[in-house]
């Protein structure tokens, strides 16, 4: 009994770190139409300014405490996601206006190659730490109530938090803001979104930037438990059944799916793995959000695809 | 591919007699030198071939068919008018076997459906043309109107695959038919333009194409008119005459321009939000109070 | 002034409806089919058919398959590695376990297995679709890698995972040379490319165009959406299944899962996408795009750095290279979103009105 | 005169930050013969080529590689993936092919393969002495009776490559292996790791590359997995994959092939000295010396030392061709005299190879983390030849039936 | 009325432009035409002619479709607009309802009216304009909670132009307004642009099909063929022109003819090549 909780505890709090990366993949698509197959590259891009900034700042400026390094690299980080941001607007976005969703797809394949790139150029392709202080140790809670303990994670207890807070916060954005429904306008329609004046350029950048930051957040949270490295960029895969089981649309669904996702791939690994020589939890959350689409093909939250003449 | 119901006699499509004379109506007057009228004479208006019965359509709170029945004749131009939401379109998708009405009964040459099948209506012989441009965008206009005789393709993937004999003269065959439609509608000039690029008005004519290609008993079209000038309306309303004339095709025409309606249709069903408020001869709707009230408002 | 097809009047629909209309575009073909037939085995080196050639062709061969489901019916598959998994592990156990097996009837009942799963798998996109689709084929991606490190059975009980196929031979013609294995897959590739040509100027290619773009619209004039996308996904993961045969069998010799993994899928829509979705030439275009510009990257870049008289380490050269390629991506989908082969089309549309501008 | 030698190196992707060390040793050991005068006079050049760890970009780079600078001496593929792809393709070409330490185990049998060459040790050493260590730790081999010990691997030829001997031993000692399978690049493994929780196995061997490793630790203590019960081979235990866990992956062991961290020793000064200092290093100065950049520093010494003795026979001061090159590898005699002589004094023992033993050597050791530094926890093991030996001769035999070769004759082996 | 003489009474001025597809096809082979401060002028002109081109590059929206201004200037109010993006046309008061509807699918009707008042700074003003959208046109109101793409093709025309209205333009670009609307509609419509026309001062450029209805509001006319103006002047005198009588109003010879009595001969006529 304690270790199924203990399974489906770390799978809930998989699923929560799945969801921020998640949350990337769905704020694009909602403002713009568009699949960011970037966010992985974004990711890990931004995680390795904020590590190897956290690194370098107490050097350059000569002091000593973790705390302000970390918080000068996320700032600095973030101010680097909004450059990139700015730039992938300015030099690709802009001039696939009203293009189609593949074509816009593949031209954020070409930019996470970019980053993918650019990243390790300019900040190296060993592995770094970000170390923000997050605990390593488990804790062992109700001792009482179950024999040595339910084991929590407490580093992804917190992740888990900061996941849900960002979320929630974006979820308010999406919901109650003009710009907001700007966004939804956007990706329904490039074109009859400029006749009406709507500004695509500056909403392209506000969402990238958004977007920059998740993918800060999750490169940071990500990050302190991996390590900042290449393989970072991995976890965009993890997450596309996340975002699909979810809907594409829809900020809330990016957690839950996060939830049913996470939960779902620990419980089959432990438990149905053995039988079938382990390894399956990676398609075994991709049958998961295949099975859910059968019976909505949207997605749980997404937006109902219109199909009418 | 070539499953049709068996029991539907074949009919031919170009004799058919009249078998209740129906009213007669005179032909238009003088035929041209230029343009060889065919049926000169008398329109023969044959028996019903579809009959729509209390057909009742609500989406969610919308009632976008209530208790709606009418029939169309062979060989008649039956038009379909009403304000905008009325349920012109939503009518011609319950036929198609796009929606599927709750409540009520389509008959189709003596079969009763409660619901249509999309593939079924297109082997029994029943085309259309969209409202809103449903054009297959990225292919070129030869293809979609090709695409158009695809339920009388015979051969199978393989043939296909290698061409050879069989599959490559039947390839041919449709092509000539098909671009007998295209001189028909005079759109040779773009026959490999990709039909995204042409201006809206020719792609309707495209829409018309991909529907005559079928080669229809019944012709379902959706305002085949908006967006033309007088000019172009009128070489529309020719196409849609010359095939009711020609072939004996049946029609079902929505339209928002009167003089269109009132000029080139046998009988007019009037529609007001999701009720039938109207049916009849073009000139007894027209004076027809409550459609007065409700669609023409001032005398056209 | 030279590219017209000025005075070149068809007088019949057989006549107009050749694959290339237009005589200079046949002349140049037909230079191209004797380079590829005879001047590459004949010139090039052994590095530049085994590195190079070889996989172009057969990832040609592959990327042909991709579009047809792709590009030409509209499902986004990112699972095409696994159907090229299928079809080379199909491949192999029929050549191994079954007595005699002749090469060319393993290779094809690799791509015969391949259909079967991708009939399997298509089976959700007659409800699920679009991106939403992809997740379904990365659903088979993801279990085949799983399937074919698992089940010990596919490898042959092959204690690593890994598989090898060696002394293939074709009706007693050795395929080992370079120039022999090219020729052998460029077999494949002109059979098949022709056929899916055929196919994709035919019925069922209009099918799947009209589900692609304008699913009711096609329901209405009669198209079953089931048949036309089960055919769609039947005829590509057969031809893709037959590619991965031939990247096992004769590129690779031997291989583990990983040959097919996710990135291939990956790759290969690439190459749909930058060469140019429903076209049969856009994915010869994509398959060189993605197969050579890296190595010629991995290649060139080194030799300039040593022109400027910088050594550049062999990340930087990797790095530049991705960044390069990714940049290249970019800068040829906003000069025509449509891909090379429309950029293609394009130009020859230029060049038919030069000298004038339009 | 140049006597090129390809490498293969992987600095990008997922397993860039161990694999850059190796590559950064092996050059900057190249850089020291010809620093040293070269082998007898020839000097050594190489060119790298990048994998990134992929096996389809390693054939294209062999392809590549092969026949440029008058042709390639010896691969290195430095995967087993590329190793298993190149195998069947270097008896064509004539070039031999060094697997120091991984690889397939089976072409430890020069009868059968004749131009592999697992120098050292293979992964069947590896888990041998992994075991044996183990065992030392229960208190001798007939403790694990009844134990569980877990395996995490890498999810591929190479993780898989380790488990015939395992399996072997499991057996014949009665213990019981938990197979946790990683799929790779490895940065999620939250499950296998609740499983471990859950059986609590008495030990976990890991069989890791790359993020896999410093990942698999991580979880590890995430969930409280003792890491004193945890044992790496030797890819899985250098200083990137736990220089950031620190204090957090205290008493994690490694089997080491041979070497470990070498700072002391007398070839990593001269290193130092005659390629650092000059501002000819390939990779940063305080790398050098670490477990991984001696690992690369030793497929150096082993590939230049095979020249050296193809020399013997061909022709000193020649360059040799790769097929004369096979001879020397196969006729290698590296006496701790000859060792001594070049640096490697204390970093490994001495190595023989002839027809049918293409590995030469089968000894290891074993070294734990301290949370900041390794530490040798171990005399020398060796492995045990009555286990491997049948074992590689029966899968070598197996290998040789399905492609149909024969062993090689008496004679082939003079040649 | 007369042709404006006074320069800077004109808000709008296309002086020669050529438009061009891909790079490659020419659709637009120098269109010049005025549009004066507080008038209504129509674009008349057969399917293909370069209507909705002209009105796209207007309003900047060529871009979308790969199109490309290379000849020719179009200011407004004096100023060069080539360069501007189409957001920034709205904030100058140009507002484009675009052919073919283009509503926001997945936004409710009351959303994409919302949408429309983006540019206004005033969430009263929004408001007010909201109420006058649903006055003009009733059955808006009434689906208001419906998604944009379930509702019918007229009830989107009038969102599409209700959208519009919501900037509270000083100028609008109407590109078919009447398409696909009940008479009565049509005629609804027209009447509120007399009206913005003549209350708010909005000058509007339209492109029509209905030619009839075009000419009887607007105030000037310019008539285009394959890409260029072949014919413009006040609109009643085209609707006096014989020619235009009989190609654009079917009432050639002087009295309206059926349309099922209409030959199918080429009677098409050219005014240029
Ligand atoms: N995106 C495009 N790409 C290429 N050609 C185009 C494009 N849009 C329009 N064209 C071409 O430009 C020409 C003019 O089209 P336009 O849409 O401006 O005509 P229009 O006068 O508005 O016609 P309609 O009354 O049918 O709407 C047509 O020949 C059309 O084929
Ligand atoms: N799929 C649907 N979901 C929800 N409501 C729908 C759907 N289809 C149609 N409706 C509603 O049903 C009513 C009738 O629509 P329909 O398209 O049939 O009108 P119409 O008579 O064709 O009008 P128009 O002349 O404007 O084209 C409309 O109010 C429309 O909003
Ligand atoms: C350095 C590498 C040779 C180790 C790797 N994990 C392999 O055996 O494939
Ligand atoms: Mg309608
Ligand atoms: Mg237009």
């Amino acid at each position: 009994m304690a270790f199924f909780l203990e399974t489906l505890l770390g799978g809930l709090m998989a699923g929560m770190l799945y969801s921020l990366v998640a949350l990337g993949f769905v704020l694009i698509f909602k403002a713009s139409g568009v699949f960011n197959f970037a966010q992985g590259a974004m990711v890990l891009f931004a995680a390795l300014a904020m590590a190897r900034f956290a690194e370098w700042i107490p050097q350059w400026l000569g002091f000593q405490s973790l705390l302000l390094a970390n918080l000068i690299a996320f700032v600095l980080a973030a101010f680097v996601m909004f450059a990139v941001a700015w730039l992938i607007e300015w030099l690709v976005l802009r001039h696939l206006v009203n293009q189609e969703g593949t074509t816009l797809l593949m031209a954020t394949l070409g930019i996470g190659y970019f980053l993918d790139g650019l990243g390790q150029t300019l900040f190296g392709s060993a592995i770094y730490k970000i170390d923000i202080g997050m605990p390593k140790e488990p804790v062992f809670a109700f001792g009482s109530v179950f024999p040595g303990g339910l084991l929590i994670n407490k580093e992804d207890l917190y992740a888990a938090l900061i996941a849900a807070v960002l979320v929630a916060l974006l979820s308010v954005f999406f919901q109650k803001t003009s710009t907001g429904r700007a966004l939804r306008a956007v990706a329904d329609d490039h074109q009859a979104a400029q006749s009406i004046g709507i500004p695509l350029n500056r909403i392209w950048v506000i969402v990238w930037c958004v977007a920059g930051v998740v993918a800060l957040v999750a490169g940071m949270i990500w990050g302190s438990k991996l390590g900042v490295q290449f393989s970072l960029t991995t976890v965009a895969l993890r997450a596309l059944p996340v975002v699909i089981l979810g809907g594409l649309t829809s900020v809330p669904g990016a957690i839950i799916g996060g939830l049913i996702i996470g939960v779902g791939e620990k419980l089959s690994e432990v438990f149905l793995g053995p039988y079938v020589g382990g390894g399956i939890e990676i398609w075994f959350a991709y049958v998961l959000a295949l099975v859910f689409l059968m019976f909505r093909p949207q997605g749980l939250f997404g937006e109902k695809i219109i199909d009418r003449v | 591919m070539n499953a049709p119901l068996k029991n539907i006699p074949p009919m031919p499509v170009q004799a058919v007699e009249p078998a209740s004379p129906g009213h007669r109506r005179a032909a238009p007057s003088g035929g041209s030198e230029l343009h060889e009228v065919k049926s000169v004479g008398v329109k023969n208006i044959g028996d019903v071939i579809l009959d729509v019965h209390n057909i009742s359509l609500s989406f969610g709170g919308v009632k976008a068919l209530a208790d709606i029945s009418f029939n169309v004749k062979e060989h008649e131009i039956r038009a379909i008018i009403g304000p905008n939401g009325a349920g012109k379109s939503s009518m011609l998708n319950c036929i198609n076997g796009v929606y599927q009405p709750q409540q009520g009964s389509i008959t189709f040459r003596g079969q009763t459906f409660k619901h249509m099948n999309s593939h079924q209506v297109a082997v029994m012989g029943v085309a259309r043309t969209f409202q809103n441009l449903a054009l297959f965008k990225g292919m070129s206009v030869l293809d979609n109107i090709m695409s158009g005789r695809n339920l009388k393709i015979k051969s199978n993937l393989l043939l296909q695959a290698l061409r050879i004999g069989p599959a490559q003269k039947e390839e041919f065959q449709h092509r000539e038919a098909v671009e007998k439609i295209i001189d028909f509608l005079e759109i040779q000039a773009y026959r490999k333009t990709p039909v995204g690029q042409l201006p809206y008005g020719l792609q309707k004519r495209v829409d018309l194409g991909r529907a005559l290609a079928m080669e229809p008993q019944v012709l379902l079209l959706d305002e085949p008119m908006a967006g033309m000038n007088v000019e172009e309306k009128q070489d529309m309303c020719r196409f849609v005459l010359d095939v009711n004339d020609e072939f004996g095709t049946t029609v079902v025409l929505i339209e928002h321009d009167m003089g269109v309606v009132m000029d080139i249709s046998d009988r007019v069903v009037v529609l007001d939000y999701g009720k039938k408020i109207g049916d009849g001869t073009p000139d007894e709707v027209r004076n027809n109070p409550e459609v007065i009230k409700a669609y023409l408002g001032v005398e056209h | 002034m030279f590219y017209r097809e000025n005075g070149q009047f068809k007088t019949s629909y057989r006549a107009d409806s050749q694959i290339f209309p237009i005589t200079q575009d046949r002349l140049g073909i037909l230079a191209l089919f004797v380079i590829a037939v005879v001047g590459i085995p004949l010139l090039a080196d052994e590095y530049l058919l085994r590195a190079i050639f070889i996989p172009f062709v057969i990832l040609s061969l592959a990327a042909l398959g991709v579009n047809i489901l792709v590009g030409y019916c509209g499902q986004i598959s990112l699972g095409s590695g696994a159907f090229m998994a299928v079809g080379a592990y199909a491949a192999y156990n029929c050549y191994v376990r079954i007595d005699g097996m002749p090469l060319i009837a393993a290779l094809l009942l690799g791509g015969f297995f391949a259909t079967l799963l991708g009939l399997f798998f298509g089976i959700p996109s007659l409800r699920v679709k679009g991106l939403y689709l992809a997740v379904t084929t990365l659903a088979a991606q993801f279990f085949c890698d799983w399937a074919f490190l698992r089940v010990s059975w596919f490898t042959n009980n092959s204690s690593s995972g890994s598989v090898a196929v060696s002394d293939l031979s074709l009706m007693g013609w050795p395929i080992t040379s370079p120039a022999s294995k090219y020729l052998f897959c460029l077999g494949f590739l002109i059979v098949f490319g022709l056929m899916a040509k055929n196919l994709v100027r035919g019925a069922v290619g209009r099918e799947w165009m009209a589900i692609r773009d304008m699913d009711v619209a096609a329901a209405v004039i009669g198209i079953r959406p089931m048949y036309a996308k089960l055919s769609a996904f039947a005829v590509s993961s057969f031809i893709v299944g037959v590619a991965g045969g031939l990247w096992g069998f004769v590129h690779l010799g031997s291989w583990e899962p990983a040959a097919f993994s996710i990135d291939r899928s990956f790759q290969l829509l690439f190459m749909v996408i930058i060469g140019g979705m429903g076209s049969i030439m856009g994915s010869f275009f994509g398959a060189a795009f993605i197969v050579i510009l890296p190595i010629f990257l991995n290649q060139f870049l080194p030799a300039l750095g040593n022109l400027v008289g910088i050594a550049i380490s062999t990340a930087a050269v990797a790095h530049a290279e991705i960044m390069i390629f990714g940049a290249l991506i970019v800068w040829f989908l906003i000069v025509e979103p449509h891909g090379l082969a429309k950029l293609w089309s394009v130009g020859k549309q230029k060049m038919r009105l030069w000298p004038f501008p339009h | 005169k140049e006597q090129f030698f390809p490498v293969l190196s992987g600095r990008t992707g997922p397993v860039a930050p161990n694999a850059t060390p190796w590559a950064n040793g092996h050059n900057d050991y190249m850089k020291l013969v010809n620093a040293r005068g070269g082998i007898n006079g020839v000097k050594t050049l190489v060119e790298e080529c990048e994998t990134a760890y992929a096996t389809d970009r390693g054939v294209e780079c062999y392809e590549r590689l092969k026949g440029k600078h008058g042709g390639a001496t010896v691969f290195q593929p430095l995967s087993t993936g590329i190793t298993f792809a190149l195998t069947e393709k270097v008896p064509a070409d004539k070039i031999p092919m060094i697997t120091s330490g991984y690889g397939r185990s089976d072409s430890a049998d020069g009868g059968v393969f004749k131009w592999n060459f697992p120098l050292i040790g293979h992964y069947w050493v590896a888990g041998d002495t992994v075991l044996q260590h183990i065992g030392k730790q229960a208190g001798g081999m007939d403790k694990l009776k009844g134990k569980k010990i877990g395996v995490g691997y890498h999810d591929s030829p190479f993780g898989k490559e380790l488990l015939p001997i395992l399996q072997e031993r499991a057996a014949q000692y009665g213990f019981t292996l938990q197979l946790l399978p990683i799929a790779a690049p490895g940065v999620e493994q939250k499950a296998t790791w609740l499983q471990v929780r859950r059986d609590q196995p008495d030990y976990v061997i890991l069989q890791t590359w790359g993020v896999m490793t410093p990942t698999a630790i991580k979880e590890a203590q995430a969930v409280g997995y003792p890491r004193e019960k945890m044992f790496g081979t030797w890819w899985s235990g250098a200083e990137p994959d736990l220089k950031d866990i620190g204090q957090g992956a205290k008493g994690y062991s490694a089997v080491m092939m041979q070497h470990g961290a070498e700072p002391n020793s007398a070839v990593v000064k001269d290193i130092l000295d005659k390629v650092h200092a000059k501002g000819q290093g390939t990779g940063p100065k305080d790398e050098v010396g670490s477990v991984l950049y001696m690992r690369g520093v030793l497929g150096a010494l082993l590939a230049t030392e095979g020249v050296r003795s193809a020399q013997e026979r061909f022709g000193k001061g020649k360059v040799m061709t790769g097929e004369q090159a096979r001879w020397g590898y196969e006729n290698l005699n590296l006496t701790q005299a000859k060792l001594d002589a070049l640096g490697f004094k204390g970093v490994m023992r001495p190595v023989s190879t002839n027809c049918v033993d293409h590995m030469g050597s089968a000894w290891a050791r074993v070294h734990q983390w301290d949370g900041s530094k390794f530490i040798w926890t171990s005399d020398w093991l060796q492995a045990d030849e009555q286990v491997i030996r049948p074992l590689v001769k029966n899968s070598a035999d197996k290998y040789a039936a399905e492609k149909k070769l024969t062993r090689r004759s008496a004679a082939d082996c003079q040649s | 009325m007369e042709k404006p003489d006074i320069a800077n009474d004109i808000v709008l001025n296309v002086n020669g432009i050529e438009v061009i597809y891909n790079h490659v096809i020419l659709v637009l082979k120098g269109v010049s035409l005025q549009v004066p401060q507080g008038r209504i002028v129509a674009i008349l002109g057969g399917n293909g002619a370069g209507k909705t081109t002209t009105l796209r590059a207007v309003s900047n929206l060529l871009q979308g479709e790969r199109g490309n201004v290379t000849k020719g200037s179009i200011e407004l109010r004096g100023e060069r607009i080539e360069n501007l993006s189409p957001a920034d046309l709205v904030q100058r008061g140009v507002v484009q309802v675009m052919e073919g509807r283009h509503c926001f699918a997945h936004l409710t009707i009351e959303e994409n009216l919302l949408t429309g008042g983006y540019t206004l700074k005033s969430k009263a003003e929004v408001a007010v304009n909201l109420e006058k959208v649903y006055n003009y046109f009733p059955r808006l109101k009434t689906r208001r909670t419906s998604q944009a793409a379930y509702t019918s093709g007229g009830e989107q025309q009038m969102c599409a132009i209700g959208r519009a209205l919501m900037a509270s333009p000083s100028m609008v670009l109407l590109d078919e307004p009447s398409m696909g609307l009940a008479p009565q509609i049509v005629e609804e419509v027209f009447n509120i642009v007399k009206d913005l026309n003549q209350k708010e001062k909005v000058t509007f450029l339209l492109a029509e099909q209905n030619t009839n209805m075009a000419l009887k509001y607007a105030d000037y006319g310019y008539i285009m063929e394959s890409g260029r103006v072949v014919m413009d002047g006040a609109a009643r005198d085209l609707a006096n022109n014989e020619d235009v009588k009989e190609f654009y109003l079917g009432v050639g010879g002087g009295e309206r003819k059926s349309f099922k009595d209409v030959k199918s001969y080429k009677r098409r006529k050219r005014w240029l090549a």
